[in-house]
């Protein structure tokens, strides 16, 4: 599978997930420097961590109108998977490909952990190689990740089932000592109504190898080749397929 | 010209700093502030030849970039 | 030019003495104009000049067989196999951190990090010695909660992990708080890029924030005592961005691949005065620039201004000539803009102009090698003494262990540091093999089997109460900590924070201080390759404890080999390898217990420290130590707990006496001593003949004092029974001990 | 009763954000926008008798915790 890693000016986790989809999974990857207008006929697009344009302003408010967005836009409405970590996931909210905003953390301070989320749901390209329920150890790194949207918003993704992670405790509750920043229904990962487009505050590609500490976060990555896998007609991997997999 | 934007968290929304402003106010002795919200102040130098040309450019600032709706509202003071 | 005239206040208000003046006129061969004589200040301030500390640091070893840059360069530099280079440095940022700690310890963070890449390097790991007063004064509080932020806030944003520091508490910080950051990076070692600039004709450009009246007289303000004056000096503190130096790190890597650039620097201290005066020195050329060109923030600036400002993220660049159009391109593409503002001259002079006309005109030697250079009046501490005579027999009793111990868990100096690190960023880059609380930092080198250990160590009480013994044995400890972790020491750095130096019984701190840091760094065979002085760090006349801060790097060859300080299983060996003796001068226990900083610190035996550290580095590299935990502040009980924690599997232990001690601090002696070259290891049961058998050949008493398992820390001395904690108790106190002083309101109020 | 603090850095205190906030308006095409200076904004809902001891209490938030006099500076405005 070929992954296209967005390198924004500021972006600082584009090597650590280039790292582990090249070296620990063995996979094609190019980072896309976000002035650019293609995205190289990649697979899947991975939205790094980091501090985009400074996170000034406010997180990811800027990066939206880099010119690839445009690009990553129309992979997303193709049905494209799209991942946001961290930094990437708030592009992704305030690109409005994922509804919802980011506050400051509610200790008002920059947190960087490890801790545990449940895996909620199995039917996106993310998490597909997921047990339902399944707990991850991996690590939050940030300063901005207390979830918020309106309550109407909030029921509907909960209807819909687009809430894909959950902070919990290490024995997988749903609690408030579990919840590092004050994310609404202690949510660290939602998707959007086609289930393509993942956003999530913790760092999967940091949690890939046990030499630094966990594991965990390579059943994401194994998620978006197993769905590539499921995904390819031929030898070739077409869209169009995609949604159908995703809703087998 | 001077066009000046006020960002506020829209009142339904959880304001972590004010509150924590608030009870530092609170500790520090000053019993009568009730609430603190705290935003975002931007100054904006703007070339423009009419007060309501850089009102207008401010408001679509604001909207496009300096203000999330989701969270946020915004309030405009042009000076010269 | 004409002169103009410079009376004993202008001369007062630039730090500069009569005598120095005279220096400067007949090194020019006449008057200086304003513009010259604050180039000169700038230079020849103690910060940038080392004029009082450079008789010293020239005794220190710099040299080995894996040194590949000693001093003198941005950073240095060591050898780490494959091609490899590790560069490092560490570097104070105290008094602007006092005045604004959040701006000030972020931008001491930016500039460490810019002497890091300059180099060629790509910066990997941060780490941070930090000082504070004591946490019941909410100033104190205020300004470490700032410093934190501030670590944090630029490090985090930039990407580099902060993977590990130290933190210590004394009154004597108070007013004036230490903030030394250490940066290491890597890069070929073939490829090492250094600040010079030669080459006649070659351009001179200019790349990152535009330049600002920030900062004017930074240096000389780090140069100076703090005093009721601070407020008027206030402006002086600069706003770091990180995002800028960011695109610059990036930037100058992506420059340095190609083979267009001559020399880089960046301007930290007194900004383009020194960049180019230092990079035309080095390179033994002329600089020549035209401030009209440099890119300004504010409009109406002076020469001066310009050549004095300290705005932060600014790289001065010599580039081949004809290759200019291939390094702009690549500043474009990260929106930076290279301006070219001058040439490489052959004249050995720095001469400034102003829209082509001369308004400095300088030898570069006379700024940097020909600095003033004082060898200042050094004289015994009156205090001394006093303070060296401790009789344990005259003391009262000691409480018991047990509440004693707690205490100890509690006390700032050696309660968790949680609350700091999980602030900064201390995962990105996926190297870090040891995290914050997990023993030793130790970062992956990705691409080769190997990573590396780091350590920043000082006692600041010890090195009171003896500096030539205290400084050695921070050599000691940094090392040990290294060695503990798997790592061979191959190299250090060293920040040495001092009160006025023009005081006699301060300058001999100093030097007594620089005598038993190389002392100490022959005997271990570790070559101190750079570093930093700051110098005047004193409120209203009353001195810092004095703090050499020194930082090492060690070598692990295997990096699936790296030991941690956490007990590993159920019913390992613990072992306890060194001895302990009647050593409870200038302890956590008297400061924590009788408030007193006195005696004599431990001794120490280098010989028996080195063979320590052989045992260490050998028993990890054989996979035999599962856990190793160096006996610092709080001594062994203090450092068996510590090795509970974060596995939660509990202790049984029991040690032997110490015979030497007054009759009722014996038991107190033989769980709180802060004897050196000890470390508390754990080997499984069948592994115990090894390694005391490999202990008993190096000449390192080694002992077996108990069990891992259970859920409690079980202490007793010969047989006695004197601590008995459950580890979650234990825990509890030490884990929330400094984040409760730091409770949302508290914090901020 | 409110008083708001706007809360700017000095004029010669280099503002990174604003900066960057410029430099994102000019590329989405706001030529005309010169300068922009970013700060902090509080809404401090006071109970007090009067403009006058409101404006004072305000003062003190600011000089005390809303803002850094090294590098900031504010402005209150109270209105009821
Ligand atoms: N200023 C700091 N920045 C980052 N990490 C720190 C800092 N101070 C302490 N730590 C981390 O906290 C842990 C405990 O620190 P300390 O008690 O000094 O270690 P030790 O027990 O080895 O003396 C270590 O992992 C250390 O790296
Ligand atoms: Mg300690």
């Amino acid at each position: 599978m070929k992954f296209a890693v967005v390198v924004f000016p500021g972006s600082n986790c584009d090597h650590d997930t280039e790292y582990v989809a090249r070296t620990v999974l063995g996979q094609d990857v190019e980072l896309i420097w976000h002035k650019d207008s293609s995205l190289k006929g990649a697979d899947a697009v991975i939205l790094p961590g980091g501090f985009a344009h400074g996170d000034y302003l406010r997180t990811g408010a800027i990066a939206r109108f880099s010119p690839i967005m445009q690009e990553v836009s129309k992979f997303a409405a193709a049905g494209g998977p799209v991942l946001g970590i961290c930094n990437g996931f708030q592009v992704l909210l305030e690109a409005g490909l994922l509804p919802g905003a980011m506050l400051r953390n509610r200790s008002l301070k920059f947190r960087c952990e490890f801790l545990h989320v449940g895996v909620e749901q199995t039917d996106t390209p993310f998490t597909m190689a997921c047990r339902p329920g399944q707990r991850l150890r991996i690590p939050i790194a940030h300063g901005d990740g207390n979830y918020y949207a309106e309550p109407e918003v909030v029921a509907q993704l909960e209807r819909n089932r687009q809430v894909v992670f959950r902070y919990v405790s290490a024995s997988g509750e749903v609690s408030d000592e579990a919840n590092p920043n004050g994310s609404v229904n202690n949510i660290a990962g939602i998707c959007n109504e086609a289930r393509n487009v993942v956003g999530l505050m913790p760092h999967p590609e940091r949690a890939c190898e046990l030499a630094v500490g966990s594991a965990d976060g390579l059943a994401v990555f194994e998620s978006i080749l197993k769905w590539g896998r499921e995904s390819f007609d031929g030898d070739t991997l077409t869209m169009a397929t995609a949604p159908a997999v995703l809703n087998k | 010209m001077q066009a000046r934007v006020f960002v506020t968290l829209k009142p339904s929304v959880f304001d972590p700093q004010g509150t924590t402003v608030a009870e530092a106010l609170h500790t520090l002795g000053y019993a009568t502030v009730r609430d603190v919200r705290q935003g975002k102040y931007f100054e904006l130098e703007i070339d423009a030849t009419s007060a309501d040309e850089a009102r207008r450019l401010a408001a679509e600032a604001a909207d496009r970039l300096l203000s999330n709706p989701v969270i946020e509202s915004y309030r405009i003071e042009v000076t010269s | 030019m004409t002169p103009d005239p410079i009376t004993d206040s202008v001369l007062q208000r630039h730090g500069v003495t009569r005598e120095e003046y005279d220096r400067i006129v007949s090194m020019l061969g006449r008057n200086p104009n304003l513009t010259e004589l604050g180039i000169f200040s700038v230079m020849w301030s103690e910060h940038c000049s080392y004029k009082s500390s450079r008789v010293h640091l020239k005794t220190l070893p710099t040299t080995g067989s894996r040194v590949l840059q000693g001093p003198g360069e941005n950073a240095g530099a060591v050898d780490i196999g494959d091609g490899l280079a590790a560069v490092f440095k560490i570097e104070s940022h105290n008094h602007p951190s006092f005045i604004e700690p959040y701006q000030g310890a972020a931008t001491g963070v930016g500039g460490i990090i810019r002497d890091i890449f300059t180099m060629g390097a790509r910066p990997i790991a941060l780490l941070n010695s930090l000082r504070f007063g004591p946490l019941d004064d909410p100033l104190v509080r205020r300004t470490m909660s700032g410093v934190v932020s501030g670590i944090g806030g630029y490090g985090n944003a930039i990407g580099i992990p902060t993977v590990g520091g130290e933190i210590g508490f004394d009154r004597s910080y108070t007013g004036n708080p230490l903030v030394n950051v250490f940066c290491l990076g890597i890069s070929r070692a073939d490829e090492i890029i250094k600040g010079t600039a030669s080459g006649v004709g070659n351009a001179v450009y200019y790349v990152g924030a535009k330049t600002g009246r920030d900062g004017i007289h930074g240096a000389t303000m780090a140069s100076a005592e703090f005093d009721d004056t601070l407020n008027e000096k206030r402006p002086a503190v600069q706003v770091g961005d990180p995002f800028m130096e960011k695109l610059l790190l990036e930037a100058c890597l992506e420059v340095m691949k190609t083979d267009a650039l001559v020399g880089i620097q960046d301007m930290g201290a007194a900004g383009l005065t020194c960049s180019t005066c230092e990079m035309g020195s080095r390179g033994g050329a002329g600089v020549e620039i035209d401030v009209a060109r440099v890119p300004q923030r504010e409009t109406g600036m002076t020469p001066y201004e310009i050549m004095l400002s300290e705005s932060q993220e600014r790289m001065l660049l010599v580039v081949k000539k004809g290759r200019e159009a291939e390094v702009e391109r690549i500043f474009d593409k990260w929106d930076l803009h290279a301006v070219h503002i001058g040439e490489v001259t052959a004249d050995g002079r720095l001469r400034v102009k102003e829209h082509g006309k001369v308004v400095a005109d300088i030898p570069n030697r006379a700024l940097t090698d020909e600095a003033p250079m004082y060898r200042r009046p050094m004289a015994t501490p009156g205090y001394l003494e006093t303070a060296q005579k401790l009789d344990l027999a005259a003391l009262p009793a000691p409480p018991s262990p047990r509440e004693v111990f707690k205490r100890m868990l509690a006390s700032p100096g050696i309660a968790s540091k949680r609350w700091v690190y999980r602030q900064y960023d201390h995962m990105v880059r996926t190297n870090t093999l040891l995290l914050p609380g997990m023993g030793t930092a130790v970062v992956r080198v990705k691409e080769t089997p190997r990573a590396l250990a780091m350590s920043v160590d000082c006692n600041g009480r010890f090195v009171y109460l003896d500096p030539f013994l205290g400084a050695q044995l921070a050599v000691a400890e940094a090392a040990r900590n290294v060695a503990c972790a798997g790592g061979l020491p191959i190299g250090a750095t060293n920040c040495l924070n001092f009160g006025n130096p023009e005081k006699p019984e301060i300058m001999w701190q100093f030097g007594r201080a620089v005598e038993g840091m190389g002392a100490a760094c022959r005997a271990l065979d570790i070559p101190i390759t750079g570093g930093n002085v700051s110098l005047y760090n004193e409120t209203d006349g009353s001195g810092v404890l004095p703090t050499p801060v020194i930082g090492v790097v060690g070598l692990i060859e295997d990096a699936t080999r790296v030991v941690g300080r956490a007990f590993r299983s159920e019913g390992d060996a613990v072992v306890l390898l060194g001895e302990t003796r009647n050593e409870l001068g200038g302890s956590e226990f008297l400061h924590v217990v009788h408030d007193q900083i006195r005696g004599l610190p431990p001794q120490l035996d280098l010989a028996q420290e080195a063979a320590l550290q052989r045992v260490l580095v050998e028993g990890a590299a054989s996979g035999m130590i599962r856990s190793a935990h160096d006996c610092a502040e709080g001594g062994v009980a203090v450092t068996l707990a510590e090795c509970c924690f974060d596995t939660q599997l509990g202790v049984t232990a029991d040690l032997a006496g110490v015979a030497a001690a007054a009759a009722k601090y014996r038991e107190t002696a033989a769980l709180f001593s802060e004897s050196a070259s000890r470390v508390v290891v754990s080997v499984a049961p069948a592994q115990v003949a090894a390694l005391t058998a490999m202990a008993e050949k190096a000449g390192v008493p080694a002992r077996v004092i108990g069990r891992v398992g259970g859920s409690r820390i079980q202490i007793a001395v010969e047989g006695t029974r004197a601590i008995d904690e459950l580890v979650s108790d234990a825990e509890r106190i030490w884990a929330t001990s400094i984040e409760s002083w730091f409770a949302q309101r508290r914090a901020i109020a």
